[in-house]
């Protein structure tokens, strides 16, 4: 086949490109030579586009910046002493993106040679546990991914088009009505403003008084005022018994 | 290879392999003979013995394993009860509903999920990871549900808002299936366990 | 529980158990102190070495874990257990910017590999490598990324701390250019020194 094609998968994209163009001609690094990179960098795409390759979006960019600091090395040098101070080489950028890239793929090198599981060494041969539902040993390890996939995949089979755009407000301010319906817990009321104490950002006001609002459209908590302008009490709707809620109280003091 | 790097040899394949194996079967991994093999084996259920080790080699039914000695029974069955409890994909359904629509009525779950929860929420009550927030002044007076401080421990999450919403998630996950897909995975995903294959 | 009892009741304890344990899990399964299973733990690790087995005890993701020697691979591949994970450059190179820079966004790790990375951020998600951690507090809220347990079993680490050291040019980043052309410098940074091996 040809080799620029072979060439191109080889390549995690263009800084690795770069790199090995620079590695190949024995340029410095730290002065590139970029008229030659540039051109050898061109060569390359021009050869995969004569074999009507597709070039992925990353490595025409990364034409497009060489070409570009290459003509602003053309630039004459402005002489004043206190502009030129001040002015950058203009490889300065794609050098300290390939000095840290390299980095990367050097410490990727090196991940690759540990000795790997279930390559190199093998642990006992231990069968998967069934599930368990009673155990005291804590929890397997789930994460955020398993969370949204059951999230997803519930939803898949059960479209309801307001359920899918949960978004950070809404999160927030589910945050907000755990916590005052925490410190309605044990107290017979709570006064409105005292949910705002020591809030002095606008977003987290807004946050408590629509987490409020929800409260009540739900019908978890009343709202009551003795007299105009008076205080504004939070209550719970529903009275709770205290044997009713044990397993929730529990809650508050995990260990 | 010579006896010294046959008997580690032995005892690597007979650890690691899934099931007891004969000394023809360890031969053959080995390309050795059955008769070194036979003879490594006795000499590792020998300096198992001798060198007063946790695991002693037994010859079972159609070959050989590595097992825990009889006196540490007691000890390895409190190992089997702090299994870790394992997220069935129910449980798992029902916490991602309660986590991002909180406050939440059973109904509610229940309409989601379209089938009964009432034992999986208890089973998610139990484990401190869901909570009843308090009741509803509505007729039947529906408890609603939230999440625990525990739940946001359990993913590392400083609050329910740091939690990402689906969208961010599905643009994640609609990226092509381009050339990072391959067998090992697609393996994984056919056993339609949400969860992680071992829990790690 | 003494000392002599005590080096196989952890043995036993570390073979049967399904994932990598630490001192303290092991101290409370024997019920006895957590500093005499250390001392347990290493007397186990310097008798797997010194009486030539087939396993070693490596110090992984916390714990501690039997595991067959390296020299054996090739023979225990043909056990045929499991498929083991074959990473393309890519994937690699972007696990690698997530273990060293977590929690990291997309991004970032899109900037420093100068293309995209969402397919191979979700294969390495579903491969449970990667995990989210939750979003950056930042215009936008990100989604961070980061690496989870079993990456370092994977990999044999003990913990993130034990990745090899990064080849720093940082230093000479926070120079400038106004030095660039200065020979000493030139010097310094020119000898591509491989990072350490770090034989696990």
């Amino acid at each position: 086949m040809e080799p620029y094609q072979i060439h191109l998968e080889n390549f995690t994209g263009p800084l690795d490109l770069l790199l090995h163009l620079i590695r190949k001609h024995e340029m410095d690094i730290y002065d590139i030579p970029i008229a030659d990179v540039t051109s050898q960098y061109l060569a390359i795409l021009d050869a995969m586009q004569t074999l009507n390759l597709d070039i992925a979006g990353e490595f025409l960019l990364m034409a497009a910046t060489l070409v570009h600091i290459k003509s602003k090395m053309l630039l004459p040098k402005i002489a004043e002493e206190d502009t030129a101070e001040e002015e950058e080489d203009p490889r300065a950028e794609l050098v300290r993106r390939l000095l840290e890239y390299q980095k990367y793929k050097e410490a990727a090198a090196t991940l690759d040679e540990r000795p790997k599981l279930n390559l190199d060494v093998f642990d006992r041969y231990a069968p998967e546990p069934e599930a368990q539902e009673k155990s005291d040993g804590g929890f397997a390890e789930v994460s955020l991914f398993d969370l949204l996939a059951a999230l997803r995949e519930v939803l898949s089979q059960n479209p309801e088009p307001s359920f899918h755009t949960v978004d950070m407000d809404r999160l927030s301010v589910a945050d907000r009505i755990n916590l005052i319906l925490e410190r309605l817990q044990g107290e017979q009321s709570i006064a409105f403003n005292d949910l705002f104490s020591g809030t002095i950002e606008r977003g987290d006001i807004i946050v408590t008084f629509l987490a409020t609002l929800e409260l009540v459209r739900m019908r978890l908590i009343r709202l009551m005022q003795n007299a105009r302008f008076g205080t504004i009490w939070l209550m719970a709707a529903v009275e709770v018994g205290a044997g009713e809620l044990k397993i929730g109280e529990e809650h508050f003091g995990y260990s | 290879m010579d006896i010294r790097d046959l008997v580690p040899a032995v005892e690597a394949v007979v650890f690691a392999a899934a099931r007891p194996l004969d000394a023809n079967q360890i031969a053959e991994i080995l390309e050795t003979e059955s008769a070194a093999v036979q003879e490594a084996l006795a000499t590792l259920q020998f300096s198992c013995d001798e060198q007063n080790r946790g695991v002693f080699l037994e010859h079972v039914a159609g070959g050989y394993q590595l097992r825990t000695r009889p006196q540490f029974a007691e000890y390895l069955r409190r190992l089997g009860r702090r299994r870790p409890f394992r997220f069935s994909r129910a449980a798992l359904e029902t916490l991602a509903i309660i986590a991002y629509r909180q406050p939440v009525t059973r109904p509610d779950i229940e309409y989601l999920r379209g089938v009964d929860s009432g034992s999986v929420l208890k089973t998610l009550i139990e484990k401190h990871l869901v909570r009843i927030l308090g009741k509803k002044d509505v007729p039947g007076k529906p408890m609603i549900y939230g999440t625990t401080p525990a739940f946001l421990e359990l993913f590392g999450l400083p609050d329910l808002a740091s939690l990402p919403t689906l969208q961010e998630f599905s643009e994640l996950m609609d990226e092509g299936f381009a050339a990072e897909t391959d067998d090992s995975l697609r393996d994984e995903t056919e056993e339609q366990t949400p969860m992680p294959a071992n829990g790690s």
